[in-house]
């Protein structure tokens, strides 16, 4: 019967094409690190389930008209969604910690390393038959050590929409991976005894300081790089409702209500962009690869640096806590935390390191800054 | 060859450039913190007006029994519950 | 006064055409059906002020740069708003009842015949001059026998949206009507015997099984049907969200505030496509007659295929539960519970009508997946 | 009248097509579900970690108080007052 | 080297211009006064924040890709942000104490005579040079005696968007000096005794009245003011969903995280007009000082109304609460009752000074439909 | 000049028209409240149910213990700090 054949056509199993089989592994791959392993499963879960809808074949999801279509148009391509993001990630970040000991900005920023390092890398990659990368999609991809998934989509979706699903998967994962990568790197380049130095405790920070450091900040980037404010004033508009103390109201709702929604569009619409096309190529190898090399060279330029730091510091600095200047907050911090237990069970750095984890914010938004001013379209 | 040596040495001056960037914002940053540090000592932060209280709320919180979380959980699930018909 | 004079000509007494009146109301009804008879108020209120505001003369609602347009053309037309309204619902649905006796799967399939029934019935009106309805048509107003209200605003937005006012409105009319148009149905097609019946208490349910379920759900409609797969997809995504466990601020945001947003601006939508054209006519006429056969239809297919599952079955069924298979979650089965209790008072047969209800859900995303891969555009 | 009963056997197959696709599509998920079923019982739910509590919590929730309600509707009445201005 | 080059080109400091330093001093200066002297937080610590964002140079907030482009032209130009807004103040407002007492009605009349005072007085300013307001930028002006943001914003996006940014900004700002402009001349206009009037305590009002109210003031607006039905509907739905206790979730929703995001994105969007060119000339301090005078005038002829009014009242009437017919919710109504309280420790004129504070909404929003429907486009 | 006065002229309408109608529209709704009021005694308020429970809540939410309400703030706070990864 004709109906049974129109039927038949319009089926997956008539039209599969086999990178859509593999796309749909990738997603069903990514459900699972987000639900069984607990990888940053607040956009994986999304980006998973998106890279599902994407790859269906007839049902035209990021086709025009399409649902994953309009949500990466009006969010993703105009950068909308990343700049919510931040400003909610702005209004959840305590910058107590990091103004109570602001030399912790140097570890922020030596962390940063791991991004500048990358882009020479993947700059190298082309030496490889197969890669072909330009100067933006290195800075694309070198963003990926910033260890900030807002970032890394935002500054992917000004540079490299191509290769935006890989670079935010890459850098979801490796987020999520930190507890894993960071460790042996750090005890790699500490000893026993700097492992287990105590550190001062922290002075108080006052309601004003906290208050006016958002603002300082957006002044300090209006001046010097116009290019991040887009990231760095949405994070600061975010940052000062939360410290002004009154707009709760609108803080919370940036916080909880707002960035949820955004969230679950993120992921989707990130996900849409892992079609077979565009991530199943050696390139994708390639973006996973660095994304390694620059977490792990972003943790060892923290710690070294901070290694430097406690030279000519009269307080003393453990350098563990240079680690959580790649930022991943409050994972990286946590972590620093855990492996400074283990030398010394009296030694608790998480506030600490917290100082460096929100310098790698402010770090990495002031590096994709300069990226964007400097290769930017 | 020639080529790629090229943009080697653009991706090198980037990175010389990107980390003396960052570098240089951010302890400028440090100056502006520590500016602010010490202008802020003018504005400390309000004193709790009454002191008495906190003993009381530690009293208290201790004696915050389950029961009332419980009774907490059941409303907030309560009104969580309260569903919208599709 | 020349003033006055362009005042008088730009109220709405001198600008009323009769059908504007007649369709204000008509929202009014619906306003009086949804707070005084709490006809599903959530939907109905904003219909019902939607239909009032876009029927103001001069005012320009649903006129390029009125507020209603915008609201249609975003949301409705594309599909975004009844999509988002399911993942919300997906976000709120437990099948645990479903997968602890997955039989009632076919319940939820056998009460679908309320659907197809009505396309043929729709098209025999065709028959009666003033009706025309294409095959486009007729299977827009057949999917109000799924008693499912986005899946009957995707639908007719896809295939036939002249029609969807008056196919939203009498889909959640009858919804709100299934206490009083199923129990006559369901008393006259079981004998007092049967609606004794008491049923064995459901198996529990491991968290991994429900959790699984979307991801199921899904693949088989990838394979067997993509058309269905944006009301599928959406759903399966909030019930994955759901029973994950490692998202609940995206499921609590997504089944709170995000369906209460949507659904205060889907029912605007809906309600600025009840302009007088469209809906008074005798077509609307022949939707709402339809729409009720459907709902009967339904129900009696299902209690028919629940009394001849009880003949094959090991397990005891009452019959009754075969009503709940339209969906109307969760109305159809409290109506369920309620006339079953009426013959035997310790028969609480809820979680048992819980099953059909949710498949029934299923069986009408599906039959929607295949009208629009078979009469779709 | 022709084009009629042509509509007519249209709409007849899309009934019998559809009906039976529904059937035959949510009967393979009852196969499914079985599987499932039958997977599933590798994957047991976690046992709740402490038993004692349980207890607890049945004696307390019976002893929540109608004065812990109402405050809860207070506090929840509070965070909601908090208006916005115009 | 050329890279620091193209670096320094792209700093801020290369590429100020006088004008954005200017306004970006506005913009601090919004923020102080939402920050440390409380003037309507919710609104202006956005349109400050908006106001800096949008001068940055370089970096394009307001041109087309950029963030605030995409709000102003989504939200504000659309008219949809301002709507939302006044929908959810509608669900936040009882009229209760308006219906006890209708002749209150007459008060929030009266004090709309700012509105007009002021336009004539806007277009009297044409005869200074450097002041060429036309009839729409007068009207669009005058709104700000309506004391009523949403409205003020909705109007001037239709009568004069480049006056937008300073229209908002002043309506906000006297809004939040309520507490100053009004006592002085309540003072002035009224005697010791009158001030000590005790008025009778109001009735009881049934939820069916409340519920019936704002569909009766919709019906009106559509009979005689169609121009008005935007904001007046919008609020209408808010209150009725609000009064009817059938849809508690969509009330909640609307009147907290919905109008939170709303509230967000409009004050960024009005903050983005404040450019160098359109706030920094002579007609913003024309703006500036007709806002005030505005008040001013509305405050007095709410006061000498209800002074009539009391004439002919069998019921006394303190000619206090004329002054809060100016609506600006609820803090007119609380330096009422404040100034009451100075003259007569025990006559608490708070709920008798709601009735007028909501009619002065209703007032307003049926003022601007005037102006919309005479002068509009 | 003229042009100014011709403006003016125009403004002095818009305010006689504008005034006019604002008063003759919220006099006509004064009205309609009136009318309102008298239709209203017809549909009064539902009688609350139950008298008893007035007394004990009344008793009982003078015994809302501040520890209760410490409760709820701490449970509200633990909601809202359950944060979200960037
Ligand atoms: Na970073
Ligand atoms: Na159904
Ligand atoms: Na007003």
């Amino acid at each position: 019967m004709e109906s049974l054949e129109i039927l038949w056509a319009s089926t997956g199993l008539a039209n599969f094409a086999v990178g859509q089989v593999a796309m749909m592994l990738v997603g069903l791959g990514l459900l699972y690190l987000a639900i069984a392993r607990g990888f940053e499963p607040l956009l994986l879960l999304p980006i998973g389930f998106g890279a599902i809808l994407t790859n269906i074949p007839v049902a035209g999801f990021s086709e025009v008209g399409g649902l994953l279509h309009y949500i990466y148009y009006a969010g993703i391509d105009t950068g909308i969604f990343p700049l919510l993001i931040f400003m909610g990630v702005g209004a959840m970040t305590d910058f107590g910690a990091l103004i109570a000991n602001p030399r912790m900005l140097l570890l922020g920023a030596a962390a940063q390393f791991g991004i500048f390092a990358t882009l020479f890398g993947a700059i190298g990659l082309n030496a490889i038959p197969g890669f072909d990368f330009s100067l933006q999609d290195a800075s694309a991809i070198a963003i990926i050590g910033g260890a900030d998934g807002p970032t890394a989509i935002f500054l992917a979706s000004k540079l490299a929409p191509d290769l935006l699903g890989a670079i935010a998967v890459a850098a979801y994962s490796y987020m999520a991976l930190v507890p894993i990568i960071q460790p042996p790197i750090m005890k790699a380049l500490t000893s026993e005894a700097e492992r287990k130095i105590e550190m001062k405790q922290l002075r108080h920070v006052t309601k004003m300081e906290k208050m006016v450091f958002p603002l300082a900040v957006l002044l300090m980037t209006i001046f010097f790089l116009p290019a991040a404010t887009p990231l760095v004033g949405m994070f600061c508009l975010g940052n000062l409702m939360r410290e002004c103390g009154v707009v709760d109201r609108l803080s919370n709702t940036a916080q909880n209500e707002l960035i949820n929604i955004v969230t679950i569009f993120l992921g989707l619409g990130v996900g849409s962009k892992l079609s077979a096309e565009a991530f199943l190529n050696v390139e994708t190898l390639g973006i996973l690869g660095l994304g390694a090399v620059a977490f792990s060279i972003g943790t060892a330029a923290g710690v070294l640096m901070a290694k430097v730091l406690g030279k000519f510091s009269k307080d003393p600095i453990n350098p563990l806590v240079g680690a959580a200047g790649v930022s991943a907050v409050p994972m990286a911090a946590r972590v620093v935390n855990k492996v400074g237990l283990e030398s010394n069970p009296h030694n608790f750095l998480l506030m600490h390191a917290m100082g460096p984890n929100v310098a790698g914010v402010l770090g990495s938004a002031v590096a994709a800054g300069v990226l964007l001013a400097l290769v930017g379209p | 060859m020639e080529n790629l040596s090229a943009v080697f040495a653009e991706a090198g001056i980037l990175m010389i450039v990107g980390m003396g960037f960052v570098f240089a914002f951010l302890s400028v940053l440090i100056v502006a913190i520590n500016i602010l540090a010490k202008l802020s000592v003018k504005f400390p932060d309000p004193i709790p007006q009454v002191r008495r209280p906190k003993t009381v709320a530690n009293v208290d919180s201790g004696a915050v029994s389950p029961s009332v979380v419980a009774a907490i959980s059941t409303a907030v699930a309560q009104y969580r519950k309260n569903k919208i018909r599709n």
